[in-house]
C-alpha cells in the first residue's frame, strides 16, 4: 500500500480525455518519477493529486484519505506540498518572509487570526526559518525581495518553503524545466540530499530523462491519457514500449 | 523643536488661557469672554457667504457671490447704494453695520450637506463670521441652518423652496426671504385655472428627494383644489439624465397636464425630453396638452434653451419688474456686472440687507436681538412689495410672480415674462399648515 | 515600546507629536494677517477632519495596502458608521462612546455582508461589487429610506438625518433650554474649546479635536502591529502571490475577509467620529466620488505603507478646505505687496485655480502625484531624504527596503 | 403590451449610449490594456464640440437698435449670426440649426487629436503600471479636463437643440394597432439609436475585414508575439485609442441635443459605463454592446409605474443590482475572457 493510491482516474475536457483509468501507487520514502511526451496528461495528473482539479471518475488516496473535492490548501495540510514548474514564491516579500509563511501555516493552520504579536517575536518560527535558510544556503539573501532572486535560487527558496513544512510527500511539477546545466546538476543534487536525509516521499514529473534517471527509484510512464507502464528505471531505459513512445520521440 | 518653547514663553508671557467658546474670532482680543458667537470687537465685522462654486449649481453660486459683493459694497457706503435707498427702513446709513466696516468670506457648499456644513464650520470656527447665508438647495439650506442654530450664528437662507426650511426643520437662528413650494402652488393655481379650465388631469414627475416631495405635495393639492384631477405621481432618480422612460408613458396614462417637480440639471433635462416627445403638440382629451414646471430661475431656462416657450411656473423675483426697487437693484447690478441679476443673487441681496438692517436696529450683532428684530418686521421696497418676516416661521410672505417662457426673448437673459404677481394674501397660510406642521423653532441661541 | 521596534516607536512617536501639537503645527500665522486666512488650518473643524479620514484612510490601507484588494465603495462604511451614530444621538443620549461603538459593529456587519459577498471575486470584478453595492446604498439613502413620509426613513434622505428637539433620547434629555443638547464624552462637550493667545497668534484646543486624535493614535498603532504581526504578513502575501497561498496550506478567503471587515470597521470608527463631532449625517457621504477620495487620498500619501495614509488624508482635506475658500479678494489681499499690474496678472491667473477652481487644481496636483510618485508623498519624502544624504557623500546602500 | 414595447423603445435608446461609451472603453482596454477612467470626459467632450460648433455659427456681429431697450434702459444691441449676414438669413438660420449634425464632422478631427495626443502624453507611459494606477491618473484627468470646460463654458447646461425636422416624435402605436400615442417615439431619439447602430457596426466590420483591424485584434489576443512578427503594434494602437476617442466624442454629439449638455455628464456616465463593461466581460466587445443593451433595457423596464409600485426604489438601483447578480453568476461577465483584471 503507497503513501499515495491513484485508482481509475479519468479527466475529460470536452471532447478531449485527458485522463483515462490511471492507476498509480507512490511508495512511502521512495523517488517515484511520472514521464511521458507532452500531451501525455501529466500536469493534469497532477492537477488531480493537488485538487486544483476534480477527476470524473475514480479515487486519490493520501494517507488513506481521500483528498477529491478538497480545495488545495486542505490538501496541503494533509501533507503533500507542490514545487511548480516556474516557482512560486511570494516575489513581494522578503526571502525570510518567504520561509516565515508556510512555517505559520504548518503551525497555525489554514486561518489563524494572529494580528498583534509581531512576527519577531515568535523566536521558534523564526529559528526554524533561519535553519532551513541555512540549509538551502541562502542565510546571506535573507532581507532581499525574493523577486530579486536569480532563477536557480528561485527555485531552492521555493524548495525550501515546501521543506519547511516537513510534508508527507512533496510533488515537483519539472523542477529543471528552462534551467542551465549547471543549475540542473544543482537542483539534482539539492533533491537527492533531500530524498536521502528526509523521511519524505517524493514524486517528479519531469521531462528530462537526465533528471529522472538521477533521482528516481521508480518511473510510471504515461502516453495519451493512461499509464503505458510502471516499473524501475533500470526496465524502463530497455523497455521498447517506452521507447516508441517516448524516448525516441525526445532524442 | 521649538514648540515647545513657544508654548512656555507664551504661558510665561501672558499666561491667558481664555475661556471655552465654540468659536475663534479672527481679531481676538484678550478682552472678558464674548456675549455672543464672534462678538466682533474691532473695526470690522465678518459674514459668511457660503454659496455653491462647483457642481451642478455653481452658475447659480456664483451669481449669488456676485449679488453679496454688491451689497457689502452697498453696506460699506460704495456704488450707487442699490435697494438701499428704496429699501422702507432707513436704518442703513452706508457706513458698514453699527460703524462697522463689512468684510466677507466665501466658501463652497458643493451643493452637499456634509461640505456645506465644513466650509460653514470653518467661517465660524476660524474666521469668526457672525453670519451665515447662501446655498442653492434645500438640503444645504436645512443642513447649514442647524448648525448656525447650534453654533449661535444667524443664517440668511439664500435660495431655498422646500418647504421644510422654515417648517418641520425651521429654526430660531434661521431666516428665510425666498418663497416656497406651497407658495408656487398656491400662485400658480389660479393662473392655471384661468389657462387650461378646471378639468384637467395632472400628471407628476418628481426629483425623488426633499425638495420634490414637498414641491408635489403642495402643488398637486392647489391644483386639486381646483377640481384637477391627479392622474399619478412619479419618482425619478436625483441622478438621472435621460427622462424618456419616464416621460414616454405619460401620453397613455389620460393626463393632459405634465408637472415637473424638477430642479436644476434635473428640470432643464426632463423638460427637453418632454418637448422631444413632442408631448406639447398634442391633443389629449380634446384638450391641448401642457407642461408646468412650478419652479423657474433664469438659469433653468437658460439651460431648456427654447423648450420654456410658453411653459408657465413661479418665481420669488425678476429683472424685468418695474417698480423703483426692482428697477434700482437691476441697474446697480447691471452696470457692475453688464448682464441682469437672478432670482438668487436678488434674494441674497435681501438678505444681506434685511441682516444688516436689523442689527442697525437691535444696535447690536448677538443673534437673539436680531432675531428680535427680524421676527414680525414689516418692510418694502426690496423688489416684492410690502412683505412680512413672519415671527412663527421665519418665513417673509410677499408676492409671488407666475411666469411664462418667452416666445421671442430679444437677448440671452431675456427668457421668462411676468404673466401675474400673486399677492401675497394669497399665498399666506396658516403657521400650523400640515405641510409646515412637525418642527419647532427652539429658542435663539447666542453660543458662547 | 509597546512592543514595537525601534522605528516604528519613533515613527509612532513622531505621528502622536504632530497630532497633539497640531494646534500649534496649523497655525503657523498669526491671526488676521492675509497668510492667516489663506494657509492657517488649527481650527478645530479642520483638525477633526485631518485626524478622522486618516482613520478612514488607515483602515483602508489595511486592505488596499496589504492585499492590494481595490474596494471602490468604502464610503459606503463611512455612512453606515455615520447614521448609526446619529441613531444612537436621536434615541439614546449624547454620549460619544456609545454612538462610535454602535458605529463600528453596524459597520462591521455591513462589511461582513458585503465582504462575503465581494470577495468571491477579484481584481475589478471585486472593484464594481463594491462600488454596486455603495451605490445601491448611496441612491436608497438619498431618496426610498429617506422619505419622511415613509415608514422607513432611516436617513432622512437629502437634508441628512439630523437630531430634533422632540426625539426620545431615552439616557438623555430632548433639549435643553429649548436647544439641541450637545454631544459629549461624559460630560465634556466636544465642541468645548480652549484658547491661548501668544502676542498674535491665537491657538485652539479642542475636546473633539484630542478625542479624535487620540482615536487615531490607537488606530495607527493598532494598524502598525497589524502591519508587524503574522496576519499582516500573510496579507501581504495574499498579494504577492495568491496560488503561493493556496498550496502552501492557507485559506485565502478568510484572510481577506478579515481585512475587509477590519478596514470597515476602522471606516465605521471614522464615520461615527464624524457624527460625534457634528451630528449630521448626510447621503453624500457614501456617493462613489466619496470611496474614489479615499482611494485617492490612499494613492498620494503611499499605497502600503505606514505614514501615507494620515499624510495622504491631510494633504487632500487640507487642499480641499484651504482652496476653496480663497477667493480674489483674498488674493489681493495676499500679492498685495507687488505692483499693481503683476499683482492683477497674478490674480487673474490663480483666479482659476482657487475657489470654484479648486477642483480642477486638486486634480492636477492629483496627476502630478500619480505620475512623478507613484510611491505617493511617502516617496517623495524617501526621494528628498536620499537626495539628502546623497550630498553628504554617504549614500552607499541601494538594498531595497521592505514597505514601511 | 404597448407599455413593454414603448420601454423596450425607450431602453434601446439609453442602451445606444451606454453601448457606445462601454464600446470605446472596451476598445481602449482590448487593445493598449488600459483602464481609462477619463472616457466619460471624451463623451462630455464630443457634446460640447456641438456646443462649440453651435457658437462658433452663432457668433455675431451688433447693431443697435434705439427703438428697443435693454435691461438697463440703453438701445438693445441686436445680434446678427455671421453666417445669416453672409448666406442669407434663411441659409444662415438653417446652418445654425443643423449644428449638431455638422458637428459629427467638426468633431472627428477633434477628438482623433485629443486621442493621440492623450495617448502619447500620458497614457503610454502607464502601460506598465498597476491597473489602479491606471484608472487614478485618468480619473485625474477627467477632473482636470471637466474642470477646463467648466471654466470655459459655465456650469450650467447649455441647450444644443436638433434640426427642426428631427423634433417631435412618431407614432408607433397607431402603425402596430394600439391606441394614438401609446407608443410615440422622439425622431431624434430613432436617429441616435441608428447612429449608434452604424457606428458599431463600422467598429465591427474595421477590426474583422481590414488588415489593420486583423493585426489589432491579433494584438488585443497577444501582444507579444504579434511584436515579435515585427509589427509596430504600438503605433496601431494609438490609432485604435485615438478611434475609441472619436467614437466616445461622436456618441457625445449626437447626445447633445437628447440632454443639453453640461460638464459633467461625463462622470454621470463614467461609473455607468463601467458597470456595463464589466457586466459585458472585460475586454469582450460583443459583451460591451451587448451588455450596454440590456441594461438599458432593465432600466427602462425598472423605472414602469408597475415595477415601481412593487420594489419601491428599484429604478434607483437596478443596474447595480444586475452587476453584482451578473457577476457573481458569471464570474468574467457575459463574455468575458479569463485572466483579463482578475489580479
Amino acid at each position: 500500500m503507497g503513501i499515495l493510491e491513484v485508482k481509475n482516474v479519468g479527466k475529460r475536457f470536452g471532447g478531449l480525455q485527458a485522463l483515462s483509468d490511471v492507476n498509480l501507487s507512490v511508495k512511502e520514502n521512495s523517488v517515484h518519477a511520472i514521464i511521458g511526451p507532452n500531451g501525455a496528461g501529466k500536469s493534469t495528473l497532477l492537477n488531480c493529486l493537488v485538487g486544483k482539479l476534480i477527476p470524473d471518475t475514480g479515487s486519490v488516496m493520501f494517507d488513506g484519505q481521500s483528498v477529491l473535492g478538497r480545495a488545495p490548501y486542505e490538501i496541503n495540510q494533509m501533507g503533500i506540498s507542490r514545487v511548480f514548474q516556474t516557482p512560486e514564491i511570494f516575489g513581494d516579500l522578503t526571502v525570510m518572509e518567504n520561509m516565515l509563511i508556510p512555517i505559520f501555516a504548518k503551525r497555525d493552520g489554514a486561518f489563524r487570526m494572529h494580528a498583534i504579536e509581531a512576527v519577531s517575536s515568535e523566536t521558534g518560527i523564526n529559528e526554524q526559518a533561519e535553519k532551513m535558510l541555512e540549509e538551502m544556503n541562502m542565510v546571506d539573501k535573507r532581507h532581499m525581495n525574493a523577486a530579486a532572486l536569480s532563477r536557480g535560487d528561485k527555485r531552492r527558496l521555493e524548495i525550501g518553503m515546501c521543506l519547511s513544512q516537513e510534508p508527507r510527500l512533496l510533488l515537483l511539477d519539472e523542477p529543471t524545466a528552462g534551467m542551465a546545466r549547471a543549475d540542473t546538476n544543482n537542483t539534482i543534487d539539492l533533491l537527492k540530499q533531500i530524498s536521502d536525509e528526509r523521511d519524505i516521499t517524493i514524486a517528479i514529473i519531469e521531462h528530462d530523462m537526465h533528471v529522472v534517471f538521477s533521482l528516481a527509484n521508480r518511473i510510471t510512464v504515461l502516453a495519451q491519457g493512461t499509464p503505458l507502464v510502471e516499473d524501475d528505471p533500470e526496465n524502463i531505459r530497455g523497455n521498447p514500449k517506452v521507447r516508441e513512445a517516448y524516448l525516441g520521440e525526445s532524442a | 523643536m521649538s514648540k515647545t518653547d513657544v508654548t512656555r514663553r507664551g504661558v510665561l508671557k501672558t499666561g491667558a488661557i481664555a475661556g471655552a467658546g465654540v468659536a475663534l474670532p479672527t481679531i481676538f482680543t484678550a478682552s472678558s469672554a464674548a456675549a455672543y458667537t464672534n462678538e466682533p470687537t474691532g473695526a470690522s465685522v465678518t459674514l459668511g457667504f457660503n454659496v455653491p462654486q462647483t457642481g451642478p449649481y455653481a452658475d447659480e453660486g456664483a451669481d449669488e457671490l456676485r449679488a453679496y459683493q454688491l451689497a457689502v459694497e452697498h453696506l460699506n457706503g460704495g456704488g450707487d447704494g442699490g435697494m438701499m435707498n428704496t429699501f422702507s427702513s432707513k436704518a442703513l446709513k452706508g457706513n458698514g453695520i453699527l460703524g462697522k466696516k463689512v468684510e466677507f468670506v466665501t466658501g463652497d457648499t458643493q451643493t452637499k450637506s456634509d461640505a456645506a456644513r465644513a466650509s460653514a464650520k470653518s467661517m465660524i470656527e476660524k474666521d469668526g463670521a457672525v453670519m451665515i447665508t447662501g446655498g442653492s438647495s434645500s438640503g444645504v439650506a436645512i443642513a447649514v441652518q442647524g448648525l448656525c442654530q447650534e453654533a449661535g450664528v444667524i443664517f440668511m437662507a439664500g435660495l431655498t423652496h422646500s418647504n421644510d426650511t422654515t417648517g418641520k426643520d425651521k429654526k430660531a437662528n434661521g431666516f428665510r426671504h425666498f418663497f416656497n413650494g406651497y407658495m408656487s402652488g398656491a400662485a400658480l393655481a389660479p393662473v392655471l385655472k384661468n389657462l387650461y379650465g378646471t378639468d384637467r388631469n395632472a400628471y407628476h414627475l418628481t426629483a425623488d428627494y426633499t425638495w420634490g416631495w414637498t414641491q408635489e405635495e403642495s402643488i398637486a393639492a392647489a391644483t386639486e383644489a381646483l377640481g384637477w384631477n391627479t392622474v399619478n405621481k412619479v419618482r425619478t432618480p436625483l441622478a438621472a439624465t435621460d427622462f424618456s422612460s419616464y416621460i414616454a408613458p405619460v401620453l397613455n396614462s389620460g393626463a393632459d397636464v405634465l408637472v415637473l417637480n424638477h430642479y436644476g440639471g434635473n428640470m432643464v433635462n426632463s423638460l427637453t425630453n418632454a418637448v422631444q416627445f413632442g408631448l406639447r403638440d398634442k391633443v389629449v382629451n380634446g384638450k391641448n396638452f401642457e407642461i408646468v414646471v412650478p419652479l423657474y430661475s433664469r438659469l433653468m431656462a437658460k439651460g431648456a434653451g427654447a423648450n420654456v416657450k410658453g411653459i408657465h411656473g413661479s418665481t420669488n423675483w425678476h429683472w424685468s419688474l418695474q417698480d423703483d426697487a426692482s428697477k434700482a437693484f437691476v441697474k446697480s447690478f447691471g452696470t457692475k456686472y453688464g448682464f441682469p441679476p437672478s432670482q438668487a443673487a436678488h434674494t441674497v441681496y435681501c438678505q444681506t440687507l434685511l441682516y444688516a438692517d436689523a442689527a442697525e436696529r437691535a444696535g447690536t450683532f448677538n443673534p437673539c436681538g436680531i432675531a428680535e428684530a427680524l421676527e414680525g418686521y414689516e418692510f418694502e421696497g426690496l423688489g416684492n412689495g410690502p412683505t412680512l418676516y413672519r415671527a412663527e416661521d421665519h418665513q417673509c410672505f410677499k408676492d409671488v410672480l407666475v411666469v411664462r417662457g418667452k416666445e421671442n426673448p430679444t437677448s440671452e437673459f431675456d427668457l421668462l415674462e411676468v404673466v401675474e404677481v400673486t399677492p401675497a394674501a394669497q399665498v399666506t397660510y396658516a403657521p400650523d399648515h400640515p405641510m409646515f406642521a412637525g418642527g419647532q423653532l427652539g429658542s435663539c441661541n447666542p453660543g458662547a | 515600546m509597546l512592543g514595537l521596534n525601534k522605528k516604528d516607536t519613533t515613527l509612532l512617536l513622531v505621528v502622536m507629536a504632530l497630532a497633539l501639537f497640531a494646534p500649534f503645527i496649523l497655525n503657523p500665522f498669526p491671526e488676521g494677517s492675509s497668510l492667516a486666512q489663506m494657509f492657517n488650518a488649527g481650527y478645530p473643524d479642520l483638525m477633526q477632519r485631518f485626524v478622522i479620514y486618516g482613520i478612514l484612510v488607515i483602515g483602508f490601507n489595511i486592505l488596499f495596502g496589504l492585499t492590494g484588494y481595490l474596494s471602490f465603495g468604502h464610503a459606503a462604511f463611512l455612512g453606515i458608521g455615520s447614521y448609526s451614530a446619529v441613531w444612537v444621538f436621536k434615541l439614546i443620549g449624547m454620549n460619544v462612546i456609545p454612538a462610535i461603538l454602535l458605529s463600528m459593529v453596524m459597520a462591521g456587519i455591513f462589511a461582513l455582508l458585503i465582504g462575503y459577498i465581494s470577495l468571491r471575486r477579484s481584481g475589478i470584478y471585486f472593484s464594481i461589487l463594491t462600488l454596486a453595492f455603495a451605490q445601491m446604498s448611496y441612491n436608497l439613502a438619498y431618496s426610498v429610506l429617506g422619505n419622511p413620509a415613509s415608514n422607513y426613513n432611516l436617513t432622512n434622505g437629502e437634508t441628512g438625518l439630523q437630531l430634533l428637539l422632540d426625539d426620545p433620547r431615552i439616557l438623555g434629555v430632548s433639549s435643553v433650554d429649548g436647544s439641541l443638547p450637545v454631544t459629549s464624552f461624559f460630560g465634556l462637550a466636544m465642541r468645548d474649546s480652549y484658547q491661548l493667545e501668544i502676542g498674535s497668534w491665537l491657538f485652539t484646543f479642542n475636546v473633539g479635536y484630542y478625542l479624535c486624535a487620540i482615536i487615531m493614535l490607537i488606530s495607527f498603532y493598532i494598524s502598525i502591529r497589524i502591519f508587524r504581526s503574522p496576519f499582516g504578513m500573510m496579507l501581504r502575501a495574499v498579494k504577492s502571490n495568491q496560488q503561493r497561498m493556496n498550496y502552501t496550506g492557507l485559506n485565502t478567503k478568510p484572510y481577506l475577509l478579515a481585512a475587509f471587515v477590519i478596514s470597515g470597521i476602522y471606516a465605521g470608527l471614522a464615520g461615527g467620529l464624524l457624527s460625534s463631532m457634528d451630528p449630521l449625517a448626510g447621503a453624500e457621504r457614501m456617493h462613489w466620488t466619496a470611496s474614489g477620495e479615499i482611494v485617492i487620498m490612499a494613492i498620494l500619501g503611499g499605497v502600503g505603507t505606514l505614514i501615507g495614509p494620515i499624510l495622504g488624508a491631510g494633504f487632500n482635506e487640507y487642499f480641499k478646505n484651504i482652496l476653496s475658500k480663497i477667493n480674489d479678494d483674498v488674493l489681493h489681499a495676499w500679492l498685495a505687496f507687488l505692483p499693481d499690474g503683476l499683482e492683477n496678472f497674478f490674480v487673474g491667473i490663480m483666479h482659476y485655480f482657487v475657489g470654484k477652481g479648486w477642483h480642477l487644481t486638486l486634480g492636477l496636483l492629483f496627476m502630478l502625484v500619480i505620475i512623478f510618485l507613484p510611491g505617493g508623498l511617502v516617496e517623495g519624502g524617501q526621494r528628498l531624504m536620499k537626495w539628502f544624504s546623497r550630498k553628504d557623500k554617504n549614500a552607499t546602500e541601494t538594498k531595497t527596503t521592505p514597505a514601511e | 403590451m404597448d407599455a413593454i414595447l414603448l420601454q423596450i423603445l425607450n431602453g434601446l435608446d439609453k442602451g445606444s449610449a451606454y453601448a457606445l461609451i462601454a464600446l470605446g472603453l472596451t476598445l481602449i482596454f482590448g487593445t493598449l490594456g488600459v483602464v481609462n477612467f477619463a472616457h466619460g470626459a471624451l463623451f462630455m467632450i464630443g457634446a460640447f464640440c456641438a456646443v462649440t460648433l453651435q457658437r462658433i455659427f452663432k457668433l455675431s456681429f451688433e447693431t443697435l437698435d434705439p427703438t428697443q431697450k435693454d435691461f438697463l434702459g440703453n438701445p438693445l444691441k441686436v445680434k446678427t449670426p455671421y453666417v445669416e449676414s453672409w448666406f442669407g438669413p434663411e441659409m444662415g438660420a438653417a446652418i445654425i440649426d443643423w449644428s449638431v449634425p455638422l458637428a459629427i464632422l467638426f468633431s472627428i478631427p477633434i477628438m482623433l487629436a485629443i486621442g493621440y495626443i492623450m495617448e502619447r502624453g500620458l497614457i503610454k507611459h502607464f502601460y506598465k503600471r498597476p491597473h489602479a494606477d491606471q484608472i487614478l491618473v485618468t480619473f485625474g484627468l477627467a477632473i482636470v479636463l471637466q474642470e477646463i470646460i467648466k471654466a470655459v463654458y459655465g456650469a450650467n447646461p447649455i441647450p444644443t437643440p436638433a434640426p427642426e425636422v428631427f423634433r417631435g416624435s412618431f407614432d408607433f402605436g397607431v402603425m402596430l394597432g394600439f391606441d394614438p400615442n401609446a407608443i410615440i417615439y422622439p425622431y431624434w431619439r430613432m436617429v441616435y439609436f441608428a447612429f449608434a447602430a452604424v457606428i458599431i457596426g463600422a467598429v465591427f466590420a474595421f477590426l474583422q475585414f481590414t488588415t489593420f483591424g486583423m493585426v489589432v485584434r491579433a494584438g488585443m489576443a497577444d501582444r507579444e508575439t504579434v511584436g515579435l512578427l515585427g509589427i509596430n503594434i504600438d503605433r496601431r494602437f494609438t490609432i485604435m485609442f485615438g478611434i475609441a476617442a472619436a467614437v466616445a466624442g461622436l456618441a457625445g454629439v449626437m447626445y447633445a441635443p437628447i440632454n443639453s449638455p453640461n460638464y459633467h455628464m461625463g462622470m454621470d456616465f463614467l461609473v455607468l459605463s463601467f458597470v456595463v463593461v464589466v457586466v459585458g466581460g472585460m475586454g469582450s466587445l460583443p459583451g460591451a454592446v451587448l451588455a450596454g443593451f440590456m441594461l438599458g433595457i432593465l432600466e427602462a423596464f425598472a423605472s414602469m409605474n408597475e415595477v415601481k409600485s412593487i420594489l419601491p426604489g428599484i429604478d434607483q438601483i437596478i443596474i447595480y443590482l444586475v452587476a453584482i447578480i451578473i457577476i457573481l453568476t458569471r464570474p468574467r461577465g457575459l463574455m468575458g475572457r479569463k485572466g483579463v483584471m482578475e489580479d
